[in-house]
């Protein structure tokens, strides 16, 4: 007999949220031959179960589970909470648009939830195995959701771009591991921490690690099938792209270089590089975009340059004794919330505003929104200066606590280019603003473009604008919640 | 002792302002008859004010009176307050300006009785004569400069008072921004005597200036109190038309010539002479600077002088005269007689008052026509005019008894004691002498003499009503009678207005005094009465019967055309500040070089990310190759200190 | 709960909450929504009037103060304060948003309550500028400013409005970009975020920023304010913003949004970077020598009014930075006093031209001439208007200046006298203007029926009026009231790092109290940190700065509750 | 005996042969293929490693791969269905609608 | 040489030709072929190195039923030979290059650096496979449990794409 060992009941109480989401998802797949017509009904337990599986992480213990395969700690905690909370936007969100565009529902949010469920592993992995299937199970569910609109071109060949390209780094993230494994004989990250830093073969695994899950993240290069994949997939699950995947694979980024001392020094040029190509590519390309979707996409890539700049600080602070690496760590959770939440709400507007099958995402489909919807337009408006990270709203705190970690590391020319690059990107969000409240529509407005959001969308969208203020008025509450030395409990 | 008006001088100047302050804002809906009771009240009242304050300041023993009334400009260590002094100079000053004034005021209900706008007039005539009151009254240099500046407002609201008519409008710029250049210099000396005596109060300075501890900069040396001296008189330049600033006077007569007669020739325009005088403390610290205003002054008579000759408009012509006038109170005033200079500042109050007056009503009487070539033969259809107008002739030539002969002889006697170049100073003097004859005599021959040349048919000639004339002979009275204070002087006896004047400037200067000094003046003022006599002559020679306007042709031209200094300004500086801010500052820096940057980055990261957009080929193995090419160059970062194990830094 | 012990806080947010309340009004209840924002932004007006009271003569340091703990990691608190300088400033932006109201009665048609709003929220963030004591907070409200007055220019506003909007907004946040990492290069220094603490701890020795470093971060400042001034060369924003924003518009920029760059150079820059403005000094005066020069020379041949006054602006505030930045006290004086000055005149020449533009719709001058005939009374509030922005004495216009030039002069004779060169240029560029508007025939057959000015024009007119004599009589009750302020910041820029190394505990033992106490309250106000945990990190350097310089104690991980 | 270097660099370069096919074929499917080939390459290098270090936790990773290889080869199939019946081509260059 | 390092290169020679094939060869049945030749190369040279468990695994998931997903798949769809079009520029100029610059530094890395590691086999034993089964159902459950959850996506994938519209 195998002595099979029955993981400890504190091991499942750590993984709950993801129970409950995978449940869900089953839940969801066998009520569809019953509740095909019933889309609402689908939507409400989409949102009971995203809503649980958060609440799921209320009775956890913090520490290592499944034999140090995951680890349940602040770090964890916070993205779960990040996930759950996006996914139960972007679900409710989902609602008028998968009715606009008659697609199943229960199949659409089973997914999402298996996705969300990948990334929480993905940001409680403390083993690379563990890491790579969290990442699989969302990847695998990502492709599917981009190409759910099954007869848009549009969509299926962003779903196979995503496959592809995506694949592709998965496999270098592989071999990564591979060599991460061959330097230190582990996959533990826990067990890596101490590795020899001079071996170059762990350099060069830890680099294709890099390669890997930045191009999950979008920076620059790998950010090259962003803009793509982002303007093909329906419009709710490109929010949930531009967010849950991108914080999720950020937090399993923040575990590996904080842990791996090889990972720190030097490293924090590749970060310094990365992130300014990143900021740079990103803004300028949103700077010609006429496609408001699309522009959003390339700001995502550009916010993912914000965020790196933190990650430099990061891999440069964690050699400083006296400050210690907390404030960036803060700088970036805190960034990808504010974020996360934006996003959501700024592409559920676009998503209500494409209308049936997407067709008015152009600026010119924006034109008069101030006066035709008054509500939507002045969300966006919020949203967008948070984008661009004016006072008062999530984005300037983000951005500050970014430049402040920066400038706590002493990369004064990297906040420097992160200024420049703030005011390209004053430059696009604005256009935008401009061309709803100062530009009229040119032509007939279509009759169903004049129709206000949708009431979940709606919602959806009150949501991420009070989010955006109170993080914008607040920040302390959150900052006070990850501003801990408890927060990556493998780093201490 | 009480004294009542002395004690609150501000009620001087006040009752002009109370005046143009009712009349502006409520004159427009009255009658003509209530206008007036407000400005001729507030005016009379005012120089009834002033008589009396006079009286209280001569009854209490002659005690500089200063008093200080609120705080104006408190800033640090610099204190300007709204202070007003009177002594023996603003007396003369003070009763001069409220004096002519007053008659002025009553001259002017009659002759701008059918214009349009007569509140507005009254109104601004008021407000000049409320900030002419302030500059004279004050008691610091701030305060002087904001009459200063006040009078230079209101000759540009009295230039430009036809303001349908392009020229007056154009006449009251140039009025005022030639001023402002004035005011430019009057301003760093204000700076610059701040900054020697860290204050701007007339007695502080003074006494400061006087202390025997601070040495007179000899001549030739550029000191503090030089270049003070030198910034001051700029400002005095600018506002009493001076070479080269003198060019607005003239243009100034497109005012209507009441105004003409108050602000460019009794009052305002002497306002540099007065602060001169006021500042002599400073100036005869420095030489130098006394040097340059007398050689200044010296030229400027001259060369007015010279242009006045051919100038075929009345008002122009008298202008030029003006200008030729201010010229010898400033050589008076540059030769040390201040006292000379003020006097003569006074009889040419009166007699150039009576001129501008006596012309006004000319042009009136021949319905608004200035061009004495279309005059003529007037002398027997306006009588009283006449008489008064070669009154004013007489005086403005020299001819004894007359004012201007005791005035100008002092100052000539003045220059021709003064030490450096005195003697040239003195020849010029009376060469301008001459030709002032010459050309006042040309305008009385033109104009009232020979054949009328106007359509007889048309123009109806007739004499000025009541309320023009009486100003006209009171002012006629005053041009004769103006010098005789001075009189005895030549008889050995005292010159008291000198005497009068002499505790502000001391003794000993002005004329009068020596023996030998007695005789000298004889020889000089027969001189000068031969030398009038000899442009009368030459007048009456040439137009006596010369009827024709006749071509204008070499030095003629030339003069006609005032050495075509106009000209030269615009050609020379407007017209290249313009072109230089349109073209190249507005032009290429603002718009082209500034914002063509600013626009150009804008464009330039709109390209970039066109170009970079370009890499968004949509092609899947491009973008596998972007992947690879990611990957290498991470490779490359990281495997970097291997590669080059020396680098360790740069910019972060 | 005292109002007047919250009198900042009623000042900053009162306009907020009328804003509010006209969100609850019908959009086409024109009636009501103008009079609601002008009653609403009169109330506030004589709100700050109290202020006057408040802030007495000689009155050292902030005579009112505000704190309230915010956030904790990093320490941004509620900090406001008001001095002489900022009072009146605050006053003249609430002089003007009536005015602004006013203005747009007739001029703005559309969008009527979203206008009111913006125009209210745009005098929250003017006012939180000037009272903000906290470098944090003042960049939240530096930033919030924008917004409501790119709006106003883009949606309001003629022509080109949205080319003008967009640019004045990109080239404001170009210059608050790098304000803001100024600011937290500036709290790596120091701490903190606290304007007072700041300037304590980089008065001292052992903090004194390297010279290099101290020059970068007052350019990062320097440049922002810069901006927001504008200084040459970066003014080229002003023309257009002007030209296309509405009348209130312009009379707030013109009036108060430039204002927010002076002063925060008066109150920032100099006074936490001392000898880098010293350093700067020359370079700073003869750029704002050549913008009074070249701002005038430009705006001479303008075709257009707006531009005229636009670039008249340029060369006023040029004035004003070459008074700051002479380090005297009679020219700094000046300056606040310019500041003020120019704020009224421009607005009301805004204003006037403004009420031209309601009639014919045009800027142009060539599209005028003769106007003194059919409109008297508004030709000559016009002239009084500009002969105060001229520089008139007696008016206001000519206080500022004249101090301006005097203290410059005694500094730097040269400067001086350059400057002055634009005494004479003002008077050519508006005399020429005021020519070709006014006088004249009045030939274009458009101007024939034109109308005088109205009651409501008239009493908007006479306010401006009044105050400008005022202003240009009693200009001691202002420089009374500026002079303790100004000599603040004076005494602050000598403080000569040299003079201070040489002295053993240099800030002042008063302000280490208050800056301990300080952070003793806000540590009641918060859960104190866990000994060892991240939180005081956010903590950790302001109190360990503040303890070494207090006597140089080790600083154990605590804040010392006194 | 083999030393595990050859291993390695035999992974290297079917590594490499991997993405060169990824760049240099046309077909998705055959892309796919070249996506199947650099997992392989990966799994070799994880075999070799763990036999070398004598831990078997390499093997598992090594079968968790094909696990996840198989899964995503259902989904990438069935996504290269969608798209042939889409477009009517599998030339990867020709699936260009969304770009710059 | 050894008999096993005799076997590692004709192994190793297969393998590598069989991908090389898959490049050139223009059908894509036939990169299919040469895939599995690859895959069963491979599965050769993990039994070479005793990993009998993962060799079977090989042969029957990825050879057997991937590699016949992936034929099924281009039967299907019918694919014919490949179109070698060149509408990306760079993949056409700079792909081949720098993909090899790329394999390159990964193989010059491995070659230069992990010299010290010790031989494959070189205990002789085999893996067991409890051994292997012990880990995956103690050690690795959690991912073992969440790989059926990444099955069921893969399900639902299939279900969902290839779904006729209806």
């Amino acid at each position: 007999m195998l002595p099979l060992q029955i993981p400890h009941t504190s091991d499942l109480v750590r993984v709950l949220p993801e129970i409950i989401w995978c449940s869900f998802g089953v839940f969801l797949m066998l009520l569809q031959p019953f509740l095909k017509n019933h889309r609402q009904i689908l939507t409400l337990f989409g949102m009971i179960g995203a809503a649980l599986g958060t609440l799921g992480t209320f009775f956890g213990q913090m520490g290592a589970g499944f034999s140090g395969l995951i680890q349940f700690d602040m770090l964890s905690l916070f993205f779960h909470w990040l996930l759950g909370l996006v996914t139960f936007l972007v679900i409710l969100a989902s609602d008028s648009y998968l009715e606009r565009e008659n697609l199943d529902a229960s199949e659409f949010y089973a997914l999402i939830l298996f996705a969300t469920a990948g990334m929480g592993v993905l940001a409680s992995a403390q083993e690379l195995l563990t890491a790579f299937i969290g990442l699989e199970m969302s990847s695998i569910s990502s492709y599917i959701l981009a190409g759910y609109r099954r007869d848009a071109v549009k969509s299926s060949e962003s779903a196979v771009k995503y496959f592809l390209l995506g694949s592709f780094a998965t496999a270098f993230f592989l071999y990564g591991i591979a060599l991460v494994y061959g330097v230190t004989g582990s996959t533990n990250l826990a067990k890596i921490t101490s590795a020899d830093p001079s071996s170059n073969l762990l350099r060069m695994g830890l680099g294709m690690i890099l390669v890997g899950l930045g191009f999950k993240v979008a920076l620059a290069p790998f950010q090259i099938w962003t803009p793509d994949v982002y303007e093909g997939a329906p419009t709710p699950v490109t929010a949930l792209f531009a967010a849950g995947p991108k914080a999720a694979t950020f937090a399993l980024l923040l575990r590996i270089f904080t842990t791996i001392h090889a990972a720190t020094g030097f490293w924090f040029w590749a970060f310094w590089i990365l992130a300014v190509a990143t900021m740079f590519v990103g803004n300028l390309g949103a700077v010609v975009q006429t496609n408001v979707k699309r522009m959003l996409a390339y700001s995502s890539i550009a916010h993912a340059g914000y965020t790196l700049v933190a990650f430099a600080a990061v891999t440069f602070l964690k050699t400083d004794p006296e400050i210690g690496p907390w404030p960036a760590y803060a700088a970036v959770l805190f960034y990808l919330l504010g974020y996360a939440l934006v996003n959501v709400g700024a592409f559920t507007i676009v998503s209500e505003i494409g209308g049936k099958g997407e067709s008015r995402l152009t600026l010119d489909d924006f034109a008069g929104l101030g006066t035709r919807q008054p509500f939507a337009a002045a969300a966006m408006s919020l949203l967008l200066l948070s984008l661009l990270g004016m006072p008062i709203t999530a984005g300037f705190f983000g951005k500050f606590y970014v430049f402040k970690a920066a400038i706590n590391s002493k990369l004064i020319w990297l906040a420097v280019l992160m200024a420049v690059n703030t005011i390209i990107g004053a430059y696009y969000y604005l256009r935008v603003l401009v061309v709803m409240y100062m530009r009229d529509h040119e032509g007939e407005v279509p009759a169903d473009a004049a129709r206000s959001l949708s009431p979940t969308a709606a919602m959806v969208v009150m949501v991420a604008c009070l989010a955006t203020l109170y993080l914008g008025l607040f920040p302390n509450h959150i900052l006070g919640l990850v501003l801990s030395q408890d927060l990556i409990l493998s780093a201490r | 002792m009480p004294r009542p008006i002395l004690e609150n001088l501000w009620i001087i100047p006040l009752l002009p302002l109370l005046g143009s302050a009712i009349n502006g804002l409520l004159g427009s809906k009255w009658s003509k008859t209530l206008v007036n009771t407000v400005a001729l009240g507030s005016t009379g009242l005012s120089f009834a004010c002033a008589l009396e304050a006079v009286r209280e300041f001569l009854a209490g023993g002659s005690q500089v009176f200063r008093k200080e009334f609120f705080d104006w400009l408190v800033a640090g260590n610099f204190r300007a307050g709204f202070d007003l002094q009177l002594d023996e100079l603003t007396v003369v000053m003070l009763l001069v300006v409220t004096g002519v004034g007053f008659l002025i005021h009553i001259y002017s209900t009659g002759y701008m009785a059918h214009e349009e706008g007569y509140y507005r007039f009254f109104s601004y005539l008021n407000l000049f004569m409320f900030f002419m009151l302030i500059l004279v009254l004050a008691a610091n240099y701030a305060l002087l400069f904001v009459g200063w500046e006040g009078v230079g407002l209101c000759s540009y609201l009295l230039i430009g008072f036809y303001f349908l008519r392009k020229s007056a409008t154009n006449a009251g710029n140039k009025a005022f921004i030639v001023n402002r250049i004035g005011d430019f210099g009057f301003m760093l000396g204000m700076f610059l005597l701040f900054r020697t005596f860290h204050s701007l109060d007339f007695s502080t300075v003074f006494a400061a200036a006087s202390k025997p501890d601070v040495a007179i900069e000899p001549l030739g040396s550029f000191g503090t109190i030089t270049i003070a001296c030198l910034l001051l008189f700029v400002g005095a330049a600018g506002k009493s038309a001076q070479l080269p600033l003198y060019v607005w006077l003239p243009d100034a007569m497109e005012g209507p010539t009441p105004v003409s007669a108050l602000i460019h020739a009794a009052t305002m325009v002497t306002a540099g002479v007065y602060m001169v005088a006021r500042s002599h403390v400073l100036f005869t610290h420095a030489p130098t600077a006394m040097y340059v205003v007398a050689i200044v002054g010296c030229a400027t008579a001259f060369f007015a002088a010279t242009i006045g000759l051919v100038q075929s408009d009345i008002k122009k012509v008298l202008a030029y005269s003006t200008v030729s006038q201010l010229g010898y109170m400033f050589l008076a005033c540059g030769v040390g007689a201040f006292g000379a200079g003020i006097f003569h500042l006074m009889t040419h109050a009166f007699f150039k008052a009576l001129l501008f007056l006596s012309a006004g009503s000319v042009i009136h009487a021949v319905g608004g026509n200035q061009d004495m070539w279309e005059m003529g033969g007037l002398s027997k259809k306006i009588k009283i005019t006449y008489r008064c107008m070669l009154c004013g002739t007489i005086a403005i030539a020299g001819f004894p008894p007359f004012a201007a002969f005791f005035s100008k002889d002092s100052i000539l006697f003045a220059a021709y004691k003064y030490e450096t170049n005195g003697k040239a100073l003195y020849a010029v003097g009376l060469l301008a002498a001459i030709l002032t004859s010459f050309y006042m005599f040309r305008l009385i021959w033109l104009t009232f003499r020979g054949e009328p040349r106007y359509d007889e048919h048309k123009v109806h000639v007739h004499e000025s009503p009541f309320n023009m004339t009486v100003p006209l002979m009171i002012l006629a009275v005053l041009s004769l009678v103006g010098g005789w204070v001075a009189a005895p002087a030549l008889w050995g006896g005292k010159d008291y207005f000198a005497e009068f004047l002499s505790p502000v400037f001391g003794t000993g200067e002005a004329a009068g005094g020596a023996e030998a000094a007695a005789s000298l003046e004889h020889i000089l003022s027969g001189v000068a009465v031969v030398a009038a006599a000899l442009g009368l002559a030459v007048a009456m020679w040439m137009y006596n019967k010369k009827v024709s306007r006749g071509t204008s042709e070499g030095l003629h031209k030339l003069l006609y055309n005032k050495y075509y200094v106009d000209e030269l300004y615009f050609g020379a500086v407007v017209n290249p500040l313009i072109w230089l801010s349109t073209n190249l500052l507005w032009k290429v820096i603002d718009a082209g070089t500034i914002d063509g940057a600013v626009n150009g980055v804008a464009k330039g990261a709109a390209v970039i990310g066109d170009g970079l957009r370009h890499t968004q080929s949509g092609n899947t193995r491009s973008y596998a190759v972007w992947v690879i090419v990611g990957a290498i160059v991470v490779f490359a970062i990281i495997f970097w200190p291997i590669i080059h194990p020396a680098f360790s830094g740069g910019l972060r | 709960m005292e109002l007047s012990a919250h009198l900042l806080s009623v000042l900053i947010f009162f306009p907020a909450f009328g804003a509010l309340a006209l969100l609850f009004l019908r959009s086409d209840d024109e009636y009501w929504i103008r009079r609601l924002a002008f009653v609403v932004s009169t109330v506030e007006f004589l709100f700050s009037l109290l202020l006057l009271r408040i802030v007495t003569i000689g009155a050292q340091g902030y005579s009112m103060t505000e704190y309230k703990a915010w956030i904790s990691a990093p320490p941004i608190n509620y900090h406001l304060g008001v001095d002489g300088i900022s009072m009146f400033l605050v006053i003249l932006t609430t002089f003007l948003t009536p005015i602004g109201v006013l203005a747009s009665w007739k001029g703005v048609h559309h969008r009527i309550k979203e206008f009111h709003v913006m125009l209210l929220l745009l005098e929250v963030g003017v006012i939180g500028v000037f009272l903000a004591l906290d470098l944090f907070l003042f960049f939240l409200f530096w930033e919030i400013m924008l917004i409501p007055m790119a709006f106003l220019i883009g949606i309001w506003g003629h022509g080109r409005r949205i080319y003008a909007a967009v640019k004045f907004f990109i080239y404001t946040t170009a210059g608050s970009a790098f304000m803001i990492v100024g600011i937290l290069w500036l709290y790596n220094l120091t701490g903190s975020f606290d304007l007072p603490v700041i300037q304590a701890i980089l008065q001292t020795p052992q903090y004194h920023p390297s010279p290099a470093t101290e020059m970068l971060l007052f350019l990062s400042f320097f440049v922002a304010f810069a901006i927001k001034v504008p200084m040459f060369p970066f003014h080229t924003w002003l023309p257009d913003a002007h030209t296309e924003a509405p009348t209130a518009g312009s009379v707030l920029l013109a009036g108060v949004l430039l204002k927010m760059g002076t002063y925060g150079m008066m109150r920032f820059c100099l006074p936490l970077f001392p000898e880098a403005s010293r350093r700067a000094a020359p370079v700073v005066a003869v750029l704002a020598i050549i913008g009074i020069i070249y701002g005038a020379l430009v705006s001479l041949v303008q075709p257009n009014l707006k531009r005229i006054i636009a670039y008249s602006s340029v060369s006023h505030l040029g004035f004003v930075v070459l008074g700051i930045f002479t380090f005297h006290t009679i020219s700094m004086q000046g300056a606040v006093y310019q500041m003020l000055a120019h704020g009224i005149s421009t607005g009301a020449l805004f204003f006037l031209v403004g009420m031209l533009f309601d009639r014919r719709h045009t800027y142009e001058l060539s599209e005028f001439g003769g106007l003194c005939a059919p409109m008297p009374k508004y030709a000559a509030f016009f002239l009084y208007i500009a002969l105060s922005s001229m520089g008139l004495p007696m008016l206001n216009g000519f206080v500022g200046e004249f101090l301006i030039l005097l203290g410059t002069y005694q500094v730097h004779w040269g400067w001086a006298s350059w400057a002055a060169t634009g005494v004479i240029l003002s008077a050519c560029y508006l005399l020429w203007a005021y020519q070709r508007v006014f006088y004249g025939d009045n030939t274009n057959p458009e101007n024939k029926e034109i109308k005088d000015i109205d009651a409501r024009e008239f009493w908007g007119l006479t306010a401006f009026a009044v105050v400008v004599l005022w202003m240009g009589i009693g200009s001691s009750y202002i420089t009374r009231r500026v002079a303790a302020p100004v000599d603040t910041v004076i005494q602050q820029t000598q403080s000569h790092y040299a003079v201070e190394a040489s002295r053993p505990a240099a800030a002042s033992p008063v302000l280490l109290d208050q800056v301990r106490n300080r952070l003793a309250t806000r540590e009641g106000t918060v859960e104190p940190p866990h000994k060892g945990s991240a939180r005081n990190w956010a903590l950790a350097p302001e109190v360990r700065r503040v303890e070494s310089i207090a006597g140089g104690k080790e600083f154990d991980g605590r804040v010392v509750s006194q | 005996m083999v030393p595990t270097n050859y291993y390695l660099i035999l992974s290297a370069i079917l590594f490499g042969l991997g993405v060169l096919a990824f760049v240099f074929k046309r077909n998705i499917i055959t892309i796919f293929m070249a996506i199947e080939l650099m997992l392989n390459a990966v799994n070799l290098a994880f075999v070799a490693f763990s036999q070398a270090l004598g831990k078997t936790d390499g093997e598992v990773f090594v079968l968790f791969v094909i696990v996840v290889a198989a899964a995503e080869a259902a989904v990438g199939l069935g996504i290269i269905i969608l798209t042939a019946r889409n477009r009517r081509s599998l030339n990867v260059e020709r699936v260009d609608l969304l770009k710059l | 040489m050894s008999a096993a390092l005799l076997i590692f290169f004709v192994l190793a020679g297969l393998a590598v030709l069989g991908a090389v094939a898959l490049i050139l060869q223009s059908h894509p049945i036939h990169s299919a072929l040469s895939l599995i030749l690859v895959m069963l190369s491979l599965a050769g040279l993990y039994l070479l190195m005793g990993a009998e468990f993962v060799a079977a695994v090989q042969i029957i998931v990825y050879g057997g039923a991937v590699m016949v997903l992936f034929v099924f798949v281009i039967m299907l769809l019918n694919a014919g030979e490949e179109e070698r079009t060149n509408f990306s520029k760079l993949a056409t100029f700079a792909g081949v290059p720098l993909a090899l610059a790329l394999g390159g530094v990964i193989a010059a890395a491995i070659a230069r650096s992990s010299g010290h590691l010790p031989a494959p086999a070189a205990n002789g034993a085999l893996t067991p496979t409890r051994e292997l089964s012990k880990l995956l159902f103690s050690e690795f459950v959690y991912p073992f449990e969440l790989t059926s959850f990444l099955i069921l996506v893969a399900i639902i994938g299939a279900i969902v794409l290839a779904q006729r519209e209806n």
